[in-house]
């Protein structure tokens, strides 16, 4: 155990993003943040489960995807930041994927904002 | 010989990025974040700022976790801006200064910090993102920049007490080089903000404002404290202000308040921080660390 | 908990890895090379050493110069051996685990060492060429490697005093794993050598016997030099010699020497030494290093 | 000026490879490091004026490349260690671009050698 996270799991609706989880997950870790080359994202736009299979994910990860289950996809072990790049690929701003995270209507997350038109 | 001159603390966050490129600088709803940079840009235009050493961290784009850095320092001319998956900016490459960049990069390797040498690659909005709010730069930037990446992305992290020291090492390198520039640092990130899980978009105001006054005048506190309380304190992401430190490590111990602007629109805290080294503690403090420098 | 039972120095030239592949090893030429390494192949099997903590360099192959890291540590439970432009080994992937590499990385980071995490990358013949050598592998290889890349390509290096404190610090890391295992310290590279320049196929035998004699019974003179001492002294590929003061490092005050060979065929002083730790006074450096790790 | 390195340029025919040679030839470094790549290494051999455009390297760089001027090569700022991929692919041992570096024939250099049967 990393002392510098002791504690940590107490605090909820957090997941540490360490070496451990990162070397079990680093494929799909991968396949998000190829998302950063045009040719990678057209090519997934065109053929989704073909660069799923071509980037070695499994079926849980597959069905994740599909589902653009964000949270699920943090829980497996998915580092937000890769994520993120996904999200532009997938036409959904930060505030929408965080607003599906907490499970709530885009609206009502952006009531609970100080300024809600800042978008 | 090189010397630091101030040091700013600001936050990156793309959406800062995305309202600079729409052009939202007189929104009602972003005036706010932009007109509190200006005055750190005015700053930066008076004093002839040559060199922002730009402590940042990369969101997984210059590196991805088959190889992920703790300590990263970028040397090269220039570095292009990524894409981060929505396309190009309209901005210039960010330049840098190769020698300048080599010498720190050997000064602190000799001092005993572990880095990583990057070239050729592009830079992620961790510097990105303020960096236009701070420099005018049409048709180019005015100056260089040093990025120095740090690991907020995948424990283990650089403890906070490691980044103070790397800061301290930073203002070793930058004066013992040779030429006259005036140089300012940039640490990057935070405020409070969470951006993963069912926490996502927890804030605490009580303690960003906290954090700001110990930064100033206490920063030992913030190195005792461990990754778990600032991700408890400020959300999981903000662990990132570790970052701070390594900026305020750079600074002598007394630091004057020059401005600040603190905008919590939606999720993260956004906020911006403008300091100067106390005139008359500086002479001290340098006899401090000539003192230390000659123990070592 | 871990313990370190002794350490290896060993060349790790790719010459090793060739004649080994073509199966010289009763080829007269060839035979003292690897007859040398018999002794300390049998005391790793006698020992049953679970793990190599392996202190080697990268030549850029695995890394390239656009991201080049002082202190990498590779995580995986496989690593392919790599193609160096000559196509692939015929040997087994190396093996690894994955729980004591992280708590490794997380200890060294804790510890102020600012490692590179590298995973799912092919190893380079600094780890590659001696290892069948000194494991058998057939069918898989009888345990894991701890892979530690350390820059001795790329100047600034980390100098000889940070390479030694690295190995401080690697046992401090060990021992606190809670796991029972053997753990045997490998540091690689050297003796004396220069493959590059007019320079090329300088050796230095004396120097050679006086850095294993200091090595062994005054490792802190060797930590003073500067790495302009070690390519003057014994080539300017002898500067990773500074990977054998890592391994130093993580061994108690007094250690015995029990094997060494030594033998200068063509360009490069291939050497192979193993030492264990003095029994007696092991008692007494455990006490020494609890004192400091309460003090620091 | 690196402080390890006080006093290097007093020894005679060594060339140390640090940050500020590397930054000026990344590029050429690049294209030896490559050689790594199966499918670079038959590319190169099939077509070694094309590849050595595409990898950006300049008139100087091409014609050492063309002479296999080891030495000029280090000289110039190449890394042994990429220009050792490039010698596997040009069929050149170690030993004998040693021999090359130095100066001398092959069988002149192996005289020196303690072990002259050693290859
Ligand atoms: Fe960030
Ligand atoms: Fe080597």
């Amino acid at each position: 155990m990393n002392p510098q996270l002791e504690g940590i799991e107490n605090i909820e609706g957090t997941y540490a993003f360490d070496i451990r989880t990162c070397n079990r997950t680093l494929n799909v870790n991968r396949f998000f943040w190829n998302m950063i080359k045009a040719e990678w994202r057209e090519r997934y736009l065109k053929d989704p489960e073909g660069v799923m299979t071509e980037a070695g994910l499994n079926d849980t990860e597959k069905d994740l995807i599909r589902k653009q289950d964000w949270l699920g996809l943090v829980q497996h072990g998915v580092n937000f930041f890769v994520l993120e790049k996904f999200a532009r690929v997938a036409r959904k701003s930060n505030l929408e994927v965080y607003a599906i995270m907490r499970g709530e209507s885009f609206e009502d997350f952006m009531k609970t904002r100080r300024v809600p038109d800042a978008r | 010989m090189a010397k630091i001159i101030g040091c700013i603390g600001t936050s990156h966050v793309p959406t800062i990025a995305l309202a600079y490129d729409r052009g939202r600088q007189e929104d009602p709803a972003w005036k706010p974040l932009f007109d509190g940079y200006k005055p750190v840009a005015q700053w930066l235009e008076d004093k002839k700022a040559d060199v922002l050493v730009f402590i940042y961290n990369d969101h997984a784009t210059t590196f991805f976790f088959d190889m992920y850095p703790t300590f990263a320092l970028g040397v090269g001319e220039r570095f292009p801006i990524a894409d981060e998956g929505a396309g190009l900016r309209n901005l210039p490459q960010i330049k840098g200064d190769v020698d300048l960049q080599a010498h720190i990069a050997e000064s602190l390797v000799n001092d005993e910090f572990d880095l990583t040498i990057f070239q050729n690659k592009p830079i992620d909005h961790g510097c990105a993102s303020p960096l236009p709010l701070l420099w005018k730069h049409e048709p180019d930037w005015p100056g260089a920049i040093v990025p120095i990446a740090v690991n907020v992305l995948q424990y283990p992290l650089p403890t906070p007490r490691r980044c103070y020291k790397l800061g301290q090492a930073i203002r070793r390198a930058v004066e013992s080089y040779p030429k006259d520039l005036n140089v300012v640092i940039v640490g990057t990130g935070g405020l409070s903000h969470q951006i993963h899980g069912e926490r996502t978009g927890f804030n605490n105001e009580e303690w960003d404002l906290e954090f700001l006054e110990l930064l100033q005048n206490n920063p030992q506190k913030l190195l005792d404290m461990t990754h778990a309380d600032y991700v408890r304190l400020g959300g999981a992401e903000s662990v990132e202000q570790i970052m701070w430190l390594a900026m305020r490590g750079a600074m002598p111990e007394k630091i004057n308040k020059i401005h600040q602007n603190y905008y919590l629109a939606t999720t993260t805290a956004m906020t911006v921080v403008l300091f100067e080294g106390d005139e008359v503690s500086a002479g001290a403090d340098q006899a401090t660390a000539a003192a230390a420098a000659a123990n070592a």
